[in-house]
């Protein structure tokens, strides 16, 4: 069963967006098919050059740049929000697959979740 | 026990006296055993992990979630789960977690457990069977 | 049903518009906690198929009328998560 | 100095609503001027009829329709979020004050807050 | 100066847009944690005067260029607090 | 002392680990110190009791919220006060409360105490000085 877990919030000013990842992270680790979600203001969960360090938190950015490895099977964004945010090719992490229709990506999952 | 019997695991990740999450779920669940289905397992994730906590003490005429949730676990023997990672950022911890970082106390309510997301992981893909769901209670606001 | 959708935010919430902006034709939505007022809320559009929690509109003073497809108990509740083939908590 | 405690969520799924009353009524329980400001969902805690006992709380209706002889010195809600909400003469607890202009209401309080 | 108003809140909050809309013409802005995420989002109109927190601006990588008044630092948050005739947070 | 000295109350209704707030709040706590400010008290409200709590165990390359807190609020000899209601509901208190309520453990960390919203009422008469600030610090999301 593949499971679908969905970042909405922005990063760094709640937890939920960390705690989603480390629900997808888990999955890979025991071989479970997962992929990540990235809709609305979660999509800057994507954006290159992250530096919390000022704020006291670590950047999950090199651990999404590195989602593959650990087992995850897609990084997908909403284009829209992508546009709406001023994310493309020059400043999107690698490995970010954008797409037109969210509601149709939702249908291809058995199982999806938010972390809160 | 009907021939439909399905199999749910609850995931809560709204805290009490902030959410409404541990109150729907209770309702929730409480309707489940009625009907005859079984609860596997409930996963407290997130702020969710606060309903583990043995220390709240609400005005008289409030309820008291950890109480209401502990009698409900207890009495249909359904084991309940709060994730180490939640749990230890935010305060709630058994004696072994006390000892292992030195803390003052410990505050979990029993019947509650800590452990990692792989029960979470396990419940997932137990629910790949047609008769087993994973239904997850967030907070609103 | 294919897939029950269960919403526990405020229609003001940016969840509660990705919910509706993202659920099939054959989907429908169940309102709990605060979700309900959508009910209450003149600017909000919903689907055709909607449950609501009858405590939650109770506390609240709301009556959908006509509104909705059905209050819904727990019992109901359960029942409905059965029946669809999946379910996704927003 | 007069402070206005604002209140914007819907009543029973947060316990913002709940925690904003305390403020108030500790303010007029200490002899200090106060007064409440109901917008966007939050004029639903001023609806006739609440029964959240179904829900394991407690009604604040009561406590909302005594506000004045606690001292709290009025209760103001947005016209326009009543109209959205349907809420009139007719459906409305007694004592509310509905107003046009939230932004000009805002700036005649030295002290705004909210509970969270 | 008349009004600083101190947001957290994202701008699909409800919360943000009540802010906008009910505060005055001399007042300023002042986006601290995800709000400063306004900055890098087309749909949103921010007011003439508007400050950012540097480093929630830094830890999420937007760079507003010459979009705001003043990138600020904690520092400067405390004489904008000082400045003002009043303080809301949101 | 500077001439232009303003005396500060900080209310936090955020909790750490779920919130940016008490991060927010003690950047600009150092700052206005810095400046030759005064922070008369620091006050908990709602979910931002939960910075009081002993308990937490972030991850070691995490800060510990409740410890720099406490660092600060000792080395500048501040009071901060969590609510008593709010406490209560959510499981953070003191020696006295578990005494009173009979409960098996306390977690309040030190310096802070639990007292009532007159505190947070004092602050606010206080306030209505031209020197003096009651700032908020609410959680995002």
């Amino acid at each position: 069963m593949h499971t679908l877990i969905v970042i909405d919030q922005p990063p760094y000013g709640s937890w939920g967006g960390r705690e989603s990842l480390d629900m997808a992270f888990s999955l890979a680790a025991f071989d479970q098919p997962v992929s990540l979600l990235f809709i609305d203001a979660g999509v800057l969960w994507l954006k290159q050059g992250q530096e919390p360090g000022g704020i006291n938190q670590k950047s999950v950015e090199r651990n999404l740049a590195a989602a593959s490895i650990f087992g995850v099977e897609s990084l997908l964004a909403d284009t829209a929000a992508c546009h709406r945010f001023g994310l493309n090719e020059d400043n999107l992490i690698n490995g970010v697959t954008r797409i037109d229709n969210t509601g149709a990506t939702l249908q291809q999952y058995q199982h999806v979740a938010f972390s809160g | 026990m009907p021939a439909d019997n399905h199999t749910f695991t609850l995931v809560i990740t709204g805290a009490p006296y902030s959410s409404q999450a541990p109150e729907t779920a209770l309702g929730f669940a409480q309707a489940a055993l009625r009907a005859g289905h079984t609860i596997d397992r409930v996963f407290l994730y997130g702020d969710g992990v606060h309903l583990a906590s043995s220390l709240p003490s609400p005005p008289s005429d409030e309820i008291n979630w950890t109480r209401a949730w502990s009698d409900f676990l207890q009495e249909h023997s359904v084991p309940a789960v709060a994730c180490i990672a939640s749990a230890l950022r935010r305060g709630l911890v058994n004696e072994s977690e006390q000892r292992r970082y030195q803390l003052p106390a410990s505050n979990l309510a029993t019947p509650f457990e800590i452990a990692g997301l792989g029960e979470w992981v396990e419940s997932t893909i137990k629910s790949s069977a047609q008769s087993s769901r994973v239904i997850y209670f967030h907070g609103g606001a | 049903m294919h897939t029950l959708h269960i919403i526990s935010k405020s229609p003001g919430h940016t969840r509660f518009r990705e919910c509706l902006g993202m659920m099939g034709e054959q989907d429908a939505i169940l309102l709990t906690g605060n979700a309900v007022t959508a009910l209450a809320d003149s600017t909000i559009t919903l689907p055709e198929t909607v449950y609501a929690l009858q405590e939650d509109l109770r506390a609240r003073a709301i009556d959908p009328e006509q509104d909705i497809s059905g209050q819904v108990t727990f019992d109901d509740m359960v029942s409905l998560t059965i029946q669809a083939q999946r379910v996704i908590s927003w």
